[in-house]
């Protein structure tokens, strides 16, 4: 058992903590958010330069070899930054869709583009219907000739607008909520049979709804196992799962010292706001759930590689409720600590409260995982 | 002793609620069984239709055009009003303005502000919140200098909700800066939202609604006939005004209309391969909703039933159980109806789709305004003092430690 | 909606409070303890001369005709002085049993011996393997020319050791968990083929176990319709609910005013505990939830004579998981505020808090209602 | 960064399982599995097979008899030890009086008392509270005055856990009334319970247990030799003994247990008709029970680890969380294995019973045991500094408010 950092990943973190403290003030942020996409294609340029977005792929595809402690390390810094760009659906779903799913010459074709940053991926799984019931998939593909013919439609995509290529779930065989059948595809977004909406989620970041016309794609888009696709979407989920709970913390830590530094300089009734006992153990509460949250999304880090399917899911189900849980303690009591300017759109906090809501929704809530760890009490 | 309604009692609810069924717009009923808040027209059509029946100024006097109900037949009304659901009547006019100048006023306030206000052709906010003040009212800054027969006001306000809808504002300042006491020298003033030198700017909350604001006041000329009771007294009127009966503070049928509304959307998702309405847990979530609802409506029921006992003037302590149980119900339903929705209450979309193209909209409205309200009402435990306040006004009124 | 007593309510109120502040200090409750039956005989012949045992019965039947508010005012005051007497078990329970379920005869004849204290009744229904299911019956009572004879075994029956007569549930048609088939019969608690076995519960409060084998009765025993004794049984344990909820309220009360008074005396660190704003603002969820609990045991007092069972069962539910939950935030909390004083058996606050913890899961716990509920939700 | 064991840890808790598994007396294991505490006879039984084996003075140095184990492998063997279930080492006799004496004694004292401390030869307790000074310890009036070679003791000591089985007694009093403040004039001395003038008086814990003493010293006489440490800075070793490496504080080892078994437990009791184990709600709140057993598992390890890897002599702050959410785990799986049993859990008729007749047993055992297990628990909140303490110490070392 270890905790400690090994030089590289230490000097990872500095650099990726620097990055964030220059380039990622909330002012900052504000103007990224007016750029046509809704987020910083500087920034992006930049992630690209410094590797981070070829952190897991092998080097051969342009990567580093990060693992998913190198990955924790960077979102963290990430959800401290509140950042916009399509990250996570990029490198981290789409990456893992392709790094774990894909063919050699599908990795050798897409994994360096998506490094220098030049391909945006995305990861078009779920469906208006399914609410969180992975295997609730109605889009088909069927075979035609040497490919195949999709048709349906994705909601709520993460960075689905400006994406350059979709993975997109579809039927091959089997009906609704069928284990078996579902298909993997790698789709060119901006084929004119497949119509995006992009739009604006709660925590600023954008998504689309994708409907898929009779979009035909070559045999060689299949990203996997034909019928089979399922394992690959709960990794692709998982890791999803393990990023974004790294970036809880990042965003439960920025709000802890918000809140921690507002007690101790707003003044009320003639004294500061952190002198009341009350707010200093809801502090006191607030930093043990960011501990325990912390602790969860290492846990959630160290699964993600885990051979063992069921021991993999099992634990990552318990990150995923044990972050969700905190997240919402702790941005929940930001904001009321805050009282009304905590409130406002002025304030970073209520966009860090919005990204921990967002983030706790995301792959399922904390009542779906909850209801699966419960299921497998033995 | 008895819980239930007496056969009067029931009887009114059922005029209450058969006439809200028979006059409230259908639209404006359904955007707000959507989960919309009021549109400004929304709430003054309703607050019009309402005191044409004679029950928009529900906590007059019957000699300033009062409906002369009880308390209970009170918070009846305004139980059916939520659960609707309909727009609430404007609080500063209704609950605040009216019995302030009906305890305070001259004659000739009363006679020119009262009927605009209970029909709403004057739509009222409240001046009273400061930079920095929070909770701690007396603190305020607001300066009120006499010239002549005017207030010249310079200062500004905070938190004021609706004051860019407002025709008019009742304002706190500080008419004497050397009084002894903070609470004194303060003025109570009546001020026309047009008056020159008011400038209102947005305050955009986390739900992204505009409800909030500052109101900057530079030079501005108040008549010293609009001031309400003694000058350097206007924290009398504030005390009297904020220590007011407050039957519906806990906003149950807002909580009721949430959870009816979450479990009626649960029978159209899924969760686990069924319908979420058919899910252990969730239904255990509602359960456990449905009996502290139950528990808040029969300690609402003992302190709205004190209110027609006896009015000794001194606020029941339970009061502030009402506000913040109450508050932690509103927050609950309100994050158990976005719940439902899952994925899809995450998008902004009703309205940013709608505007982009002419398909219809993709998005469940419901889903998302379920996020908006969950959003909005996380001031719940903020405005009107916040929720520790509500335990130090407790610690204070009934432990005195 | 009306919340005032009436001149015979106040009146009842004040006498009862009376004799608990007169005979039912802490240490005259030590001294009842040692009685042989480990509670008082004078006091029980009190409650008779004040007409208390006779409380809910018609005055034909040598009773004074109160209703559920008489009894929750008197159940409050016996909550405050924790009294050990077999009040419920024989006038709420049994009496219950008796007055809706017995025929004019059976009513004429025991009711009377009820009120004046010289019969004590206990409800002989839970069984080992039931835990709180209620139509798990296993004991026996078959047909024996005119009369029966039953053979089974009762669990945990409150006050089953000093009680002269048993109200007992026993199946005459049907297999374990029928809710058709149990018929209530009136046992002779001292017949030989009734053995008790008697202990305390952990509120110092007696139980038994008692076993029936081959027990012969009359005909005239059977307690209201052969095969048809479960909706009696609900009502009896209603009944016992209401009357527990509001001996609930009383102990709660009394936490309530020993934990702000310790609150007030206690110095630690040079202070008064109470001068802590977290002790403050506990003190104050407390009485929060001990008035959210009072409304619902006023919820129970009205509900348990509804004519509607599923409108009665229902609400009662309700009240059952409200006063549990509150019941154990209040006690739970007396205890940690009194710190480690609270942890022995010197203070009274100890005996109400384990009082609390025995009338949550009199009747089936906080998680057995609370499923009901949610089966119920529509 | 790694969060499982190395290769070389998990061969140690193997090791540790085997062994405890090999050696510890089935009679032992069977009593602690139905939830009973262990008895003195089990303490000193159980902690002789490990001291022979090298394994009872865990925290102390290998010179003096300790097994070298890093702070994780401390944990390991700990957690084994609870989860197994057998008797936990005498915390007075290891993690205090141990790391004491190596610290602050002279080489009599240790060469005299650490080897029967090891073998648990001597029972030791510890006389630190006293009445009326709950968490704030250094309050406290029992008086030494010196005679000759020995002090004079003169006070009352509360609290004292297990003092009614102790050989010796390591005690704070006060020698200088006069000090400037408090923490001074205070030493620290070693008692042989058998001296004249100590009366144990028992203190009943609402368990129905006996566990906790009143010590009443009636001109005690102790010789000075057995002084440890300074006269007068008795509270430096009083800090270091409360500051000491806190691993284990958690006592996750005990939660995983009682959860563990109220599974088992769940199988043969019913509810709504099925196995308890089957009931959707009861699978919940255990699912929910392990998220945060594993959530403080790896907070625990974070700062076990830390232990190994920095040793500044500052106590980590999480190792409040460790308490705090340590005890709120205790206090939920011992109420949930005493919910597991129903009514069955509510008699104490284990013993009575048994005294009562020759007939078998009628009680299920562990449903007794759970609930005085319950009892007994709420005072982990309680003891070692309250949780509302441990918040104020948080609130202090970090928040620095």
């Amino acid at each position: 058992m270890d905790f400690t950092l090994t030089e590289e990943q230490r000097l990872l973190k500095d650099s990726v903590d620097r990055l964030m403290t220059e380039r990622y003030a909330f002012d900052q942020r504000k103007n990224y958010l007016k750029e046509p996409g809704g987020w910083s294609a500087a920034l992006w340029s930049q992630y690209a330069e410094l590797g981070l977005l070829g952190l897991p792929f092998a080097e051969q595809y342009g990567g580093f070899g990060g693992g998913a402690v190198e990955i924790m390390l960077v979102m963290e810094a990430f959800g401290r930054g509140l950042i916009l760009e399509p990250f996570v659906a990029s490198v981290v779903l789409g990456g893992t869709a392709v790094r774990l799913g894909g063919s050699e010459q599908q990795k050798s074709r897409i994994l360096p583009t998506v490094a220098d940053g030049s391909t945006k991926l995305a990861f078009a799984h779920g469906e208006r219907q399914a609410r969180y019931d992975v295997t609730d998939v109605m889009t088909t593909a069927r075979k035609d000739g040497s490919g195949w013919v999709l048709d349906g439609a994705k909601s709520v995509v993460t960075h689905g607008d400006c994406a350059d290529a979709l993975v997109v779930s579809a039927r091959t065989s089997g009906e609704r909520d069928d284990p078996n059948g579902i298909t993997l595809f790698l789709v060119d977004a901006g084929a004119s049979s497949v119509a995006r909406r992009g739009y604006a989620v709660r925590d600023e970041q954008r998504a689309a709804e994708v409907s898929l016309s009779g979009v035909r794609v070559d045999g060689d888009a299949v990203l996997g196992e034909i019928g089979n696709g399922l394992p690959l979407i709960e990794r692709v989920m998982e890791a999803g799962i393990a990023a974004t709970a790294a970036e809880c913390v990042g965003c439960m830590g920025a709000l802890y010292d918000m809140t921690l530094e507002y007690s101790r300089t707003r003044e009320q009734f003639g004294r500061t706001i952190g002198s009341n006992q009350v707010v200093q153990h809801r502090l006191a509460d607030m930093l043990m759930s960011l501990e325990q949250g912390r602790s969860m999304a290492m846990l959630a880090a160290m699964m993600v590689d885990e051979p063992d399917a069921a021991e993999r899911a099992h634990n990552i189900a318990m990150a995923k409720v044990g972050v969700g849980q905190a997240g919402r303690f702790v941005s929940q009591n930001a904001v009321q600590l805050h009282g009304g300017i905590g409130m406002t759109e002025e304030l970073a906090v209520g966009h860090y409260f919005r990204r921990c809501m967002v983030i706790e929704r995301l792959f399922g809530d904390t009542a779906h995982y909850l209801a699966k760890l419960a299921v497998a009490v033995e | 002793m008895d819980l239930r309604f007496t056969p009067d009692e029931a009887a009114f609810r059922d005029e209450v609620r058969a006439f809200i069924r028979d006059n409230l717009p259908a639209d404006i009923r359904e955007r707000m069984r959507l989960g919309y808040g009021p549109r400004k027209e929304d709430t003054v059509r309703w607050q019009r239709i309402l005191n044409k029946r004679g029950w928009a100024a529900i906590s007059w006097p019957e000699e300033h055009g009062g409906p002369g109900w009880t308390a209970i037949q009170k918070m009846i009304f305004l139980e059916e009003n939520q659960v609707a659901p309909a727009p609430e009547l404007s609080s500063f006019n209704i609950t605040m303005l009216g019995p302030v100048l009906i305890q305070f006023g001259t004659d000739e306030q009363k006679k020119r502000f009262l009927p605009r206000a209970a029909n709403l052709d004057d739509w009222w906010c409240q001046g009273f919140s400061e930079p920095g003040a929070g909770s701690d009212l007396a603190s305020l800054k607001t300066a009120a200098k006499r010239d002549g027969d005017h207030y010249v006001v310079n200062g500004q306000k905070i938190w004021t909700s609706t004051a860019h809808h407002a025709d008019w504002c009742f304002l706190l300042v500080r008419t004497n800066p050397n009084a002894a006491k903070r609470q004194e020298g303060i003025s109570f003033l009546l001020v026309d939202m047009k008056t020159p030198g008011i400038t209102v700017r947005p305050i955009i909350s986390i739900d992204g609604s505009h409800h909030l604001n500052e109101v900057f006041f530079d030079d501005v000329r108040v008549p010293v006939e609009n001031r309400v009771y003694e000058e350097n007294k206007g924290w009398d009127v504030a005390k009297f005004l904020l220590g007011n009966e407050r039957t519906g503070i806990a906003r149950l049928g807002k909580s009721k209309e949430r959870v009816r509304s979450a479990k009626e959307m649960a029978r159209s998702v899924r969760e686990g391969g069924k319908p979420l309405i058919e899910d252990a847990a969730f239904r255990q979530r509602i359960a456990q909703l449905e009996v502290d609802m139950k528990a808040l409506e029969i300690t609402q029921y003992r302190v709205v039933s004190a209110y027609d006992k006896q009015r000794d003037g001194r606020p029941d302590p339970l009061s502030s159980v009402l506000k913040v149980k109450g508050t932690e119900l509103l927050q609950s339903t309100t994050e158990l109806a976005m719940d439902v929705g899952g994925p899809m209450s995450m998008p902004i979309w009703a309205e940013e789709l709608a505007a982009l193209s002419n398909e219809p909209d993709v998005g469940p409205e419901w889903a998302t305004q379920a996020t908006g309200s969950y959003l909005f009402l996380r001031a719940a435990s903020i405005y009107g003092g916040t929720n520790e306040i509500q335990k130090n006004i407790l610690t204070k009124a009934v432990l005195r430690l």
